[in-house]
């Protein structure tokens, strides 16, 4: 991958994709510092993200879902979410050791919290459900619900509809538009051409490590440069 | 200190080194067929020593005879100890199966204890009591056993893993056990194997000892861990990487003697290991693994 | 919903595992009633090492204390009531040899106890051998059982204070000046080596090395060549199991033509470690006991008498002759009984320590021993002799060259 | 709202209560006082464990060093140094937790087996400072006439007052590491046992959960040692040797992941195999001998057993039982 850049703008849905080995999921573990550039940098609202530790990151506002869910297997679904607040809540060790009524009440709140957002994604009845006894698709919604817990600015998804049939990939376009109409921007990394033109405002398209195409769905769907990277030269040819 | 004496160190270090390499070995074996660490290795080793008692005092059988039926049995002890209280758990849970060959070196223990009451046992040297002297410095001839069983073992496994379909097999669950079940290979088979293999590694370092150093039905724990920690040392999983772990333990306690004290020799091996981790947290030769994100 | 199997079968387990923590509690109440003995026997507890480490002293010291109750019983016990000794197996672990202590005090009623066989077993249990106000004969022989004194206990080996001057006054006497000590790094090494480096002084002889190794080394030819490079005349070692043969053994195989001079101490009188060390121990010397070979007693002695006969009951019994450790344990039960014997009939364990304090010339199998207000071992030079082993068999030695 | 715990988990827990503090009352012998106070000791230390391991997922085969520092470290304080017991306890704390600091930091990047040959090997360089640090700690033969602990003007001199003292603590460590278990740090260890990718992606500091969980486990051990100590009056190397080390993960492995319940269950069973006379009342001499005969294999096969036929550990089986609880206990 090099000297990739673009711009992500507030309130907005942009997606990024290319062919398979396009660098895709490199960008990603560096837009979230779980990979180190080895030059260039990535700012967020002005400051330096790149050298920061991965955990800070969600602290700065971005929070993210992996290619293959890291979910937390044997606690419930609920537990997962809050798990996803630790970055925003306070309670430490000492503190909850001795339930002061503070960390109570937080734990209380985040437990609403918890609750609010697995509707959000359309969870609500899996709650008390441990997150291994849950089906695939609802697992990365489930992901999804977690990352949102750190109140992000910007959710960052690694290919969340891979995997997902019909029907679970029309109730995770529904849940991105919820997420965004609460106003948190999505960066989706992702393969499914249907679901991509469906959601995205913008698309950016990589090929081979390098950024080839910049726009709209429309625009994008049409680029003959695009279609190349996507079809292979000589097919691009005969069309 | 002359070169002499240094080289009677290095001897007496190579000679406990081979000991912690045989016993390292079935660390290794039972670590790429489960993954797991088999806490009942040290009593294969005392298995070892003290059923080829039993079959040269008792049966009074011929003393290669006698070790030849010691290690078997040992072996036979190791498959069915692995038949009975590894494969019932069926998850092959890394921390059960270790828990449970804990479990297992008590009985084994305890057993041996019953069978074969509180007191050491001795065996006669393989050859003979003399010594050979390499420019100055001497060596046990049975030390010459030691060494000889522990390269013999090495180029037995060696052949194995690459040479025989059996050990193509142990590889292949080694690196991934649904991958081996698909193309035909039974893993559940492999792991009583790779039991066994190990066990009659332990009891051969046992048996070899024995002559030296007699055998009791306790001296199973304190080898055993030498023989965890050359493994570790050395970088599980890679039978060459055990043996050189084994080698540079015996040599780092031989070493810490002659030039630091023999109060704490064990504590400085220990310390140097410790050392090794911290720096390189897979062992000398063990190959890191990235955790892909 | 139906409850699965496992739900109902896993219900039954974790309910038991409360019952079983709460039952006890309710149940225990009632009983442990603390009566010293219901009139007719005299209960003697017994707080040995039967397994783990220590098992090799444990296992000799019960068969020697079965094979002599049963004679002290066939002579009508003591004065008509029987004795009944009650073995706790304290697995070589401290914390279970306090427990089986406080067990044999507060609800057997025992009115004395013989053990530990370890020097840690044995200083363990005197958290509750003091406050029970019961007098114990410990049978480790490491000298803090005596130095640290209690009133309660009592020691039947003999102290390294006693050993190590009569080995010392055998090396002057072979004109041995340079001497190198090897030790185990266990209770056993540490105190021989302690007490040796007291004594040495005195006796004009100097301590050139000093190695040490653990219980369980495979081999110990590294510190036997640092050793070799201080060309001391002889070597004292402190190694009471297994290791002892291989020491002697690597010192043969290095050795070559002239290897290092070795003496022992009480601990190496072992058969298993005579056959381990095979031919390489020719010529070793140590001081133990005259129950090795009774006749250095002297023939017509009641030492050799009694000695002989202990001698004949354990091997027709169990098949094989007592070793030491057999030797302590039949002093300490005799010790008891015969103190016992001279107690008022309704003697309070209080009694039985005053009279085993008032021991005096009971001559026994370890030797005579005569107790006193400030010495609860009892044991002099004389009770020990040195032997030499000589074509697989120990031999008294009258003079040491 | 949070879950509200279902009730007969709670009369069982009240029931195990009573009876755990209504023992000294019933009995004056202190035989079984002293077994079960060795009980309250372990359960103190598999506190620790059950947090370090049940949670934490992290190995180690060197507790048994933390609870020889701790023993060791009051030892000397109160009988060498004169000190009260409290301050004596205060130093086996901070030596321990120093101690625990020390060994996690450099262990952070080890995983699995290697980081238990990395505590394993610390245990076994404590041993042999345990032996050869004489002045302080009497040497293989040990430290003994160690007074019994005091709070002031409380003696707790009786076996009574010392089960009372044990089990006093082990109930607060217990209560402590419930509220941590159902609060976000104890979430926290669950998620990085779960997947440290996912857990640094909610902005968990993985290290950070490792070092303060193995520090905190190894104070509690220390805590336990400086009560073992005082207790017993006795303190020897052998009392803090690997195989201790090694039975304290097998009780957290049988008590099962994520529970606190499980490890303290599993803990009490195993401890009490030993003095299962303690445990039956009315034994006769006879079976209570083949008892202790048998006692090394009753062990091995009880734990071989749990293993095979408890998968998930006794904390699995609890959780079967009360299944409407969501959270852990």
């Amino acid at each position: 991958m090099d000297d990739v850049s673009f711009d992500v703008h507030d309130g907005q849905i942009k997606a990024v994709i290319g062919p398979n080995g396009a660098g895709k999921s490199t960008l990603f573990n560096v837009m979230t510092a779980f990979d180190r550039p080895d030059a260039g940098s990535v700012l967020f609202d002005g400051d330096e993200v790149t050298g920061k530790r991965p955990h800070l990151i969600v602290r700065s506002g971005i929070a993210r879902t992996f290619q293959n869910t890291q979910l937390f297997e044997d606690m419930t679904a609920r537990e997962n979410v809050m798990a996803g607040a630790h970055a925003v809540t306070k309670a430490g060790f000492f503190a909850s050791a001795l339930r002061l009524p503070w960390t109570v009440q937080e734990e209380r709140d985040v437990a609403e919290e918890a609750a609010r957002l697995l509707r959000l994604v359309g969870l609500g009845e899996w709650t008390n459900t441990p997150a291994a006894d849950m089906p695939h698709g609802l697992r990365r919604l489930l992901e999804i619900a977690r990352a949102l817990a750190a109140r992000p600015r910007v959710l960052l998804l690694d290919e969340p509809a891979a995997g997902l049939n019909m029907a679970e990939t029309v109730a995770l376009a529904e849940a991105l538009y919820r997420i965004r109409d609460e106003g948190t921007t999505i960066v989706v990394v992702e393969h499914d051409m249907g679901l991509v033109m469906e959601v995205s405002d913008e698309i950016v398209v990589l090929d081979r490590g390098r950024k080839i195409a910049e726009g709209p769905p429309r625009l994008i769907q049409k680029d003959p440069v695009v279609i190349a990277a996507y079809l292979g030269e000589e097919e691009a040819d005969e069309l | 200190m002359g070169a002499v004496e240094l080289l009677q160190f290095a001897l007496a270090g190579l000679k406990n080194g081979a000991i912690y390499a045989l016993v390292a070995l079935g660390f290794t074996l039972v670590y790429a067929a489960t993954g797991a660490i088999n806490f009942a290795q040290g009593e294969f080793y005392m298995l070892g020593g003290m059923l080829s008692v039993w079959a040269y005092a008792g049966l009074g059988l011929p003393l290669p005879l006698a070790g030849l039926v010691g290690v078997a049995m040992t072996a036979l002890v190791g498959g069915v100890f692995e038949l009975l209280a590894v494969r019932p758990r069926k998850d092959g849970d890394l921390l059960a199966i270790i828990i449970i060959t804990v479990g297992g070196s008590m009985v084994l223990s305890s057993a041996a204890r019953h069978l074969f009451g509180p007191l050491e046992k001795a065996l006669p040297a393989f050859t003979s009591t003399g010594t050979v002297s390499i420019f100055g410095a001497v060596l046990e001839i049975q030390s010459l056993w030691i060494l000889g069983l522990t390269t013999l073992a090495v180029v037995a496994l060696w052949y194995l893993y690459n040479r025989t379909s059996l050990g193509r097999a142990m590889r292949a669950c080694a690196v991934n056990r649904d991958a081996a079940r698909l193309v035909g290979i039974d893993p559940r088979r492999i792991v009583t194997v790779s039991f066994m293999l190990a066990a009659a590694l332990g009891a051969l370092a046992g048996l070899a000892v024995t002559p030296l150093t007699q055998t009791a039905f306790d001296v199973g724990p304190s080898v055993g861990i030498k023989g965890f920690a050359a493994a570790i040392l050395g970088g599980l999983g890679n039978p060459i990487a055990a043996v050189a772990g084994g080698i540079v333990l015996g040599m780092l306690e031989s070493m810490s003697i002659a030039f630091i004290s023999s109060t704490y020799k064990d504590a400085i091996a220990l310390v140097v290991l410790l050392g090794v981790l911290f720096w390189r947290p897979q062992g000398i030769f063990g190959a890191s693994r990235r955790e892909k994100v | 919903m139906s409850r699965s199997i496992g739900a109902r079968l896993a219900r039954v387990f974790v309910s038991t595992c409360i019952v079983a923590l709460t039952v006890p509690v309710f149940l225990v109440g009632c009983d442990g009633e603390t009566g010293y003995g219901d009139g007719e026997t005299v209960r003697i507890g017994a707080v040995l090492s039967l397994s783990g480490s220590l098992a090799g002293l444990g296992e000799p010291a019960r068969r020697a204390i079965e094979v002599e109750v049963d004679r002290i019983n066939a002579d009508g016990g003591v004065n008509g009531r029987m004795v009944e000794v009650l073995y706790e197996d304290d697995a070589s672990d401290e914390a279970r040899s306090v427990a089986a202590a406080s067990r044999l005090i507060d609800q057997e009623g025992v009115v004395a106890i013989i053990g530990g066989s370890g020097t840690g077993q044995s200083m363990a249990m005197r958290q509750e051998i003091e406050p029970g106000a019961v007098p114990q004969v410990a049978l480790a022989g490491g000298s803090i059982v005596t130095d640290q004194f209690s009133p309660w206990v009592f020691q039947t080996p003999w102290p390294n204070r006693v050993v190590v001057p009569f080995t010392l006054e055998n090396l002057q006497a072979a004109g041995i000046e340079r001497l190198a000590i090897i030790a185990e790094s266990g209770g056993y090494g540490k105190d021989g080596s302690d007490v040796t480096k007291d004594f040495v002084d005195e006796f004009g002889i100097e301590i050139v090395a000093e190695e040490q190794f653990n219980r369980g080394d495979t081999d110990m030819t590294p510190q036997l060549t640092k050793v070799r490079a201080e060309a001391p005349d002889a070597v004292l070692m402190w190694a009471a199991g297994a290791e002892a043969a291989t020491i002697l053994k690597n010192n043969a195989a290095i050795g070559g033509a002239a290897p290092l001079r070795f003496f022992g101490a009480p601990g190496n009188a072992r058969l298993e470690f005579v056959e381990g060390a095979g031919d390489a121990a020719e010529g070793f010397m140590f001081a133990a006991g005259h129950i090795l070979v009774p006749e250095t007693y002297g023939v017509d002695t009641e030492a050799y008498e009694v000695a002989t006969s202990f001698i004949d009951r354990y091997t027709e019994r169990w098949g094989a002759g007592p070793d030491i450790f057999a030797g302590h344990a039949y002093d300490a039960i005799h010790i008891i009984v015969e103190a016992a014997r001279r107690s008022p009939a309704d003697f309070t364990p209080g009694d039985l320590r005053d009279e085993i304090e008032a021991t005096s010339g009971l001559v026994s199998v370890g030797g005579t021993f005569t107790f006193s207000p400030t010495d609860h071992n009892g044991m002099t030079a004389d009770d020990l002799t040195m032997y030499v082993i000589e074509n697989g068999a120990w031999a008294p030695v009258e003079e040491v060259r | 709202m949070v879950k509200r715990p279902d009730i007969r988990l709670i009369a069982i827990v009240a029931i195990a209560l009573v009876a755990v503090f209504a023992l000294p009352m019933l009995t004056s012998e202190r035989y079984l006082l002293r077994v079960f106070t060795f009980v309250g000791v372990n359960v103190i230390i598999i506190t620790g464990m059950a947090l370090l391991f049940g949670y934490a997922g992290q190995v180690s085969l060197g507790h048994a060093a933390f609870y020889g520092i701790g023993a060791y470290a009051s030892a000397f304080a109160v009988l060498t140094l004169g000190w009260p017991w409290v301050a004596g306890v205060a130093l086996a704390l901070v030596l321990t937790a120093v101690g625990g600091l020390l060994l996690a930091l450099p262990s952070l990047r080890l995983k699995g087996h290697y980081l238990a040959m990395a505590t394993l090997g610390f245990g076994e360089i404590m041993k042999v400072v345990f032996v050869e640090a004489r002045p302080v700690t009497g040497g293989p033969d040990g430290l003994s006439g160690i007074p019994y602990p005091t709070l002031g003007p409380l003696e707790f001199d009786t076996a009574g007052t010392a089960y009372w003292l044990v089990w006093g603590v082990a109930a607060v460590a217990l209560l402590l590491a419930y509220n941590v278990v159902r609060s976000r740090a104890g979430r926290a260890m669950r998620a990085l046992h779960g997947s440290e990718l996912g857990a640094t992606a909610c902005g968990i500091d993985i290290t950070g959960v490792k070092v303060r969980v193995f520090v905190i486990s190894a104070a509690l051990a220390g805590l336990a040692g400086a009560l073992y100590a005082h207790v017993v009056g006795f303190v020897s190397p052998s009392t803090f040797s690997l195989h201790v080390s090694v039975l304290l993960v097998a009780m957290a492995v049988l008590g099962g992941t994520g529970s606190l319940a499980g490890p303290v269950i599993a803990t009490v069973i195993l401890t009490l195999i030993p003095y299962s006379d303690a445990v039956i009342p009315g034994l006769s001499r006879t079976a209570l001998e083949t008892i202790q005969e048998w006692q090394e294999d009753i062990y091995g096969l009880t734990i071989i057993a749990v293993m095979l036929f408890v998968p998930g550990g006794i904390g699995s089986l609890i959780r079967r039982i009360f299944p409407e609880r969501g959270d852990a206990g």
